[in-house]
């Protein structure tokens, strides 16, 4: 409690500034690498601990143990999802988007992913794939994956 | 992930039974969470238990500008073992690293947690072009950031003062870099352990005078990890248990121009709390290893006597004769310190109480120091020269 | 001996370049800091060519800069006090890096400067003070140590160029004018 | 030993206080949890504690700007990086451990002064999350609401129904400067933000400054009859922000666990029937109901008992009588104090409009928000 205080706008000052430096560089630690490589190749993969699998890949399991590194061939489906129409400021998208967590039946996790479809269309249980860059264009992220599309019905 | 019970417990005293490091090294390939990971692992299995056996979990590390991650204790919170766990992040700048057992110890002592897996991690690499610039925010951003300050003059500010004041010369001070290092040859982690001397120090590059290349730590990152459990448990899991005996923190002011740099007065505070609960009253002649915060080669001289363990003044003389040696009187940094290790910030700390743990159980093979040991002081040291933490180990 | 494996992966910077799944990411960070009452007038009165501080009623220091409390009496501060801007250098260091490490041309000179105010009551310890460039002296006043304790006042930008900043105060030069090598 | 709530204090609650740096508002909350408590911070608070986080503040270390305004210079001080409950967590355990006898806790938040949120949001993501440039960083809470409603049954209107219990119930609080006058069609009709949720079922931004004085049972008991409780408090974290994929979705077990923990301190077995009322974290609709079913109180489905009434301040369980975060706004690391704050005014009985009859216990729960999956929760009671 100042023992008095000033109250017009003008009586305070604002100061701007930032906290950033130029960029950040992460590196990916060794089983990221590997995780990066798979990717590069067009797999996705999760991490076996114990009888269990999670996706996606991480350097440990739940249990701190080292888990065995498996390829994630799918089924694939929507887990859960949702629809972005706006940022945090209040500005309208363009066209909303429509992320998932996109897994399998039976694994833990999944992989946060934008889906392509019609916003009316997602629905949880939906089955999608992943849509690759072209190899040249990869470089070991997950946006090596462009997005998921649901499975056309064959 | 379901039907985790959680445990809480009662009233206990508390051990250290467990310590691990990764290595420091100036860019590891390891993400922030492998690295605590590797840490706690190192840890765990030192003292013989896995995750399951971990009630609590604190974690350390500072300041997210650096690993270049926002929130960052809940990004390294399961690295640190804390799926379905209780798990705080401390910070308190560079103190926080002797401040993750401080903390784990009233986990321990409040008789509500068992065993505490205490974590402290710093990835200095990540930041471009260089990690000093993040160091430009630490400042406050109205009355310093405009004179575009780099982090080493507020240190180098502190060094001139305590020269002056002690009548320390640079000769006097680069003595410390050439200790620490040397001793950190006979640590596996370290990162700048060299045999050097006074000259090469004195012929570095100069940054801030009086602060020149060989006088400060290198750029690290890395991890370190211990286990702190209650007296039952520590009993059960081990013969050597090392008990923390005090525990000790401060804040000085922010306005660190408005007080005299000479004197590391909040260290004093923090260690005459941590010397009250262990019931040392001459810490001078009770102590028989330390572990001052030396990221600067002045900042040790400058702990020393904050912890009184050497009168104001007198540690510079002392040095030179060798008592701060591993054969001396009073062993400090006998791991190679933050000059001779790395200095990953908040896992530096933790390295330090580590290091203490194993020279207090006999085990730091080369690096053990050469007399019997049975009380340790450890402190750390952050914010704008204002925050002093510390411990109290014993066996 | 112990530690009995440290593990970890060192890797060089030319190598990062060649791993796949590094990641680079460029922050953004802004804000617009409050200044609040005490640092407002501060600002304001630095624009005006003045240096103000406020007084504790209890410890009768003057805080500089100053605040609305005193940190160690746990009191509202209560009147503004003009301070003279003169002082005695306290520390100073010669500056050869940048902000990010970056080598200087011209190394600059830093320091702290304690304040002809009143400090707190019952020690030398604490003190009115800021913390600037220090011009007119020379690195070699700051190796011998001839700086330290050397009276100084504030070199103030011409009033069309002050912004409201502590850059206002260009830097603190000393009070007799000296011979500059 | 028990440990009791001794002082509140605060200043703010309003979407801007342009008047103040966060400093000095920390000041203005600390004097007024000292005066509130009776105690003098240099002479008798044993510790200090301030709940921050540097990209919430722009300073890379921000516990340098602690101890200067609570009172805490060359006193034992440092920061958790945490929700306000958690450093009262931490003051629990130091007074319990019996090296500590009164502490005081501190969270502030000044959002109004973060020109860039969106984009530090997104800096608290995994690396790895942030390459797919997500539009809108509250994502998670669309994902977990969704799984929410498709486990429990909820429905969107269910969802709509918190948000208009909350804000109209602000109104009657001098604290909630989100509160609305709204009906339930107003939410209904209006467009979604993240998907389920709309405008009005995210909590905006509040200025506030919060100070929390603990003391042990022997200082409470000396300091006056106007104490409350700690009878349990406990916190826990599901995973980590580099591990979100592996979270429970739809679920929140890091609330169960904080709550398990907390209720076997204070004894509490049916916390519905033991406990009278909470401020449990709603700023997110979907969360008010969630932590509800995760906290024990949700019944046999607390969408079910929304809709019955049940959860209303004159319902059978009153849940965030205050208006919660939706009117009183997201106070960043303030906003478990801000829970706590109503529960500790209502069992004093001085929550003024929004007072409650006849309450002597409840339960507090906070969440650390998108992207952490970190909970607190309180068992807090007056004689």
């Amino acid at each position: 409690m100042s023992l008095w205080k000033k109250s017009r706008v003008s009586d305070v000052v604002h100061v701007e500034g930032r906290m950033e430096t130029e960029r950040y560089i992460y590196t990916p630690g060794p089983v990221g690498v590997k995780v990066a490589e798979a990717l590069m190749e067009g797999r996705i993969m999760g991490v076996k601990c114990g009888n269990k699998l999670y996706i996606p890949a991480k350097t440990y399991c739940p249990d701190h143990s080292e888990g065995e590194l498996v390829e994630v061939k799918g089924p694939w489906i929507v887990k859960s999802y949702t629809i972005i129409y706006e940022d945090m400021y209040g500005a309208k998208l363009d066209k909303p988007v429509v992320i998932a967590l996109v897994g399998t039946e039976e694994a833990h996790g999944g992989l946060i992913h934008y889906v392509e479809v019609e916003p009316d269309k997602v629905k949880v249980g939906l089955k999608v794939e992943p849509v690759f860059r072209p190899k040249e264009e990869r470089r070991g992220l997950i946006t090596d994956v462009m997005f998921f599309k649901p499975v056309e019905h064959g | 992930m379901v039907g985790v019970k959680s445990n809480i417990f009662v009233k206990d005293k508390v051990a250290i039974v467990g310590a691990g490091l990764t290595l420091f090294r100036r860019r590891l390939l390891e993400t922030p969470r492998d690295l605590a990971w590797e840490a706690s692992r190192e840890a765990l299995s030192s003292a013989g238990l896995t995750l399951k056996d971990i009630d609590c979990i604190v974690v350390g590390s500072a300041p997210d500008a650096f690993d270049g991650i926002h929130m960052k204790g809940e990004y390294l919170a399961d690295g640190s073992g804390g799926f379905n766990k209780p798990v705080v992040r401390v910070f308190m700048g560079g103190g926080t690293g002797v401040m993750v057992p401080v903390v784990a110890w009233w986990h321990v002592a409040s008789g509500l947690c068992k065993t505490v897996l205490a974590v402290g991690e710093g990835k200095m690499s990540h930041a471009y072009p260089h990690p000093q610039g993040v160091f430009a925010y630490i400042w406050d951003p109205i009355l310093e950031r405009p004179l575009g300050p780099n982090l080493i003059w507020i240190f180098a500010l502190e060094m001139r003062r305590y020269m002056h004041v002690c009548n320390a010369s640079k000769e006097d001070i680069a003595l410390v870099s050439v200790k620490n290092k040397r001793n950190a040859l006979d640590n596996p982690a370290a990162q700048a352990a060299a045999k050097i001397t006074v000259d090469d120090v004195l012929k570095s590059e100069v940054l801030v005078w009086p602060v020149q290349l060989l006088d400060i730590c290198p750029v690290s990152d890395g991890a370190a990890a211990l286990v702190l459990a209650s007296e039952s448990v520590a009993r059960r899991v081990t013969d050597t248990p090392v008990w923390v005996e005090g525990i000790g923190f401060t804040l000085d002011n922010t306005h660190w121009y408005n007080r005299d740099l000479a004197y590391p007065r909040y260290l004093e505070y923090a260690a005459r709390m941590a010397y009250k609960m262990a019931g040392i009253e001459r810490p001078w002649k009770e102590i028989d290893v330390a572990e001052p915060y030396d990221p600067f080669d002045y900042k040790e001289l400058h702990h020393i006597e904050g912890l009184m363990l050497a009168r104001r003044c007198e540690a510079p003389k002392l040095l030179k004769e060798g008592y701060f040696d591993r054969s001396g009187e009073l062993p400090t940094s006998p791991s190679g310190g933050l000059l001779g290790v790395g200095n990953p910030i908040t896992a530096a700390g933790v390295m330090k109480v580590a290091e203490l743990f194993w020279q207090l159980r006999y085990e730091a093979g080369a690096r053990q120091v050469k007399k019997p040991v049975h009380k340790a002081v450890a402190n750390a040291w952050g914010d704008l020269m204002q925050a002093g933490t510390v411990v109290v180990l014993s066996t | 001996m112990k530690p009995e494996r440290v593990p970890g992966r060192y890797i060089r910077e030319e190598d990062l370049r060649r791993l796949p799944g590094v990641i680079e990411y460029t922050p953004t960070a802004r804000y617009s800091y409050s200044a609040g009452q005490a640092l407002s007038e501060f600002l304001r009165g630095l624009k005006d060519g003045r240096i103000l501080g406020k007084l504790c009623p209890s410890c009768r220091r003057v805080l500089v800069p100053p605040r609305v409390y005193c940190e160690f009496c746990f009191t509202p501060t209560t009147e503004w006090v003009e301070v003279p801007g003169a002082g005695r250098v306290e520390t100073a260091v010669i500056s050869y890096i940048g902000v990010a490490r970056e080598r200087l041309e011209k190394p600059e000179i830093i320091g702290v400067i304690r304040l002809d105010a009143p400090g707190h009551a019952e020690n030398s310890f604490d003190f009115a003070g800021l913390f600037h460039k220090l011009c007119g002296v020379t690195e070699d006043d700051v190796k011998s140590g001839r700086v330290i304790g050397m009276r100084v006042k504030p070199r103030w930008k011409p009033v069309h160029e002050r912004m409201g900043s502590i850059l206002d105060i260009e830097c603190f030069e000393p009070l007799q004018p000296r011979e500059v090598v | 030993m028990r440990v009791a709530v001794v002082g509140v204090g605060w200043y703010g609650f309003k979407t801007t206080v342009p008047e103040l740096s966060f400093r000095e508002m920390m000041f203005e909350a600390a004097v007024r949890a000292y005066e509130d408590a009776g105690v003098d911070p240099r002479r008798d608070v044993d510790a200090f504690i301030s709940c921050q986080e540097d990209f919430w503040e722009g300073i890379a270390i921000s516990d340098e700007f602690a101890p200067e305004p609570i009172g805490g210079v060359l006193r034992p001080t440092m920061t958790i990086t945490g929700d306000g409950l958690q450093c009262v967590g931490q003051a629990y355990m130091m007074i319990k451990s019996g090296a500590f006898n009164v502490v005081a806790v501190e969270a502030h938040a000044k959002p109004s002064d973060i020109l860039s949120p969106q984009e530090i949001y997104e800096f608290s993501l995994d690396p790895n999350i942030r390459t797919l440039k997500i539009p809108n960083p509250l994502f998670q809470a669309g994902l977990d609401a969704v799984a929410y409603m498709r486990r429990s049954g909820a429905s969107r209107e269910h969802l709509a129904m918190v948000a208009v219990k909350n804000k109209v119930r602000g109104l009657l609080n001098p604290r909630a400067s989100h509160s609305a006058k709204l009906t339930l069609d107003q939410v209904l009709d209006s467009k979604p933000v993240i998907h389920p949720l709309t405008r009005y079922e995210i909590a905006g931004f509040t200025d506030v400054a919060i100070n929390v004085v603990l003391a042990s049972e022997d200082v409470a008991r000396r300091l006056g009859d106007k104490h409350v409780w700690v009878e349990g408090i406990w916190w826990a974290t599901e995973v980590g922000t580099g591990a979100v994929e592996w979270h429970e979705w739809g679920r929140m077990p890091s609330m169960r666990l904080a709550a398990l923990g907390a209720y076997k301190l204070a004894g509490v077995e049916d916390p519905l029937r033991q406990t009278d009322f909470s401020e449990v974290e709603d700023r997110f609709s979907y969360m008010e109901l969630l932590s509800l079913e995760e906290l024990g109180l949700g019944g046999g489905g607390a969408h079910r008992m929304l809709e019955s009434g049940y959860y209303n301040p004159e319902g059978g369980y009153p849940v965030n009588p205050s208006g919660g975060s939706l009117s009183m706004g997201v106070t960043l690391e303030a906003t478990g104090l801000s829970r706590l704050l109503e529960v500790v005014l209502q069992l004093r009985g001085e929550a003024g409009g929004v007072q409650l009859k006849d309450v002597r216990r409840a339960v507090v729960a906070s969440w650390r928000g998108p992207p952490t999956y970190t909970s607190i929760v309180a068992v807090v009671s007056r004689d």
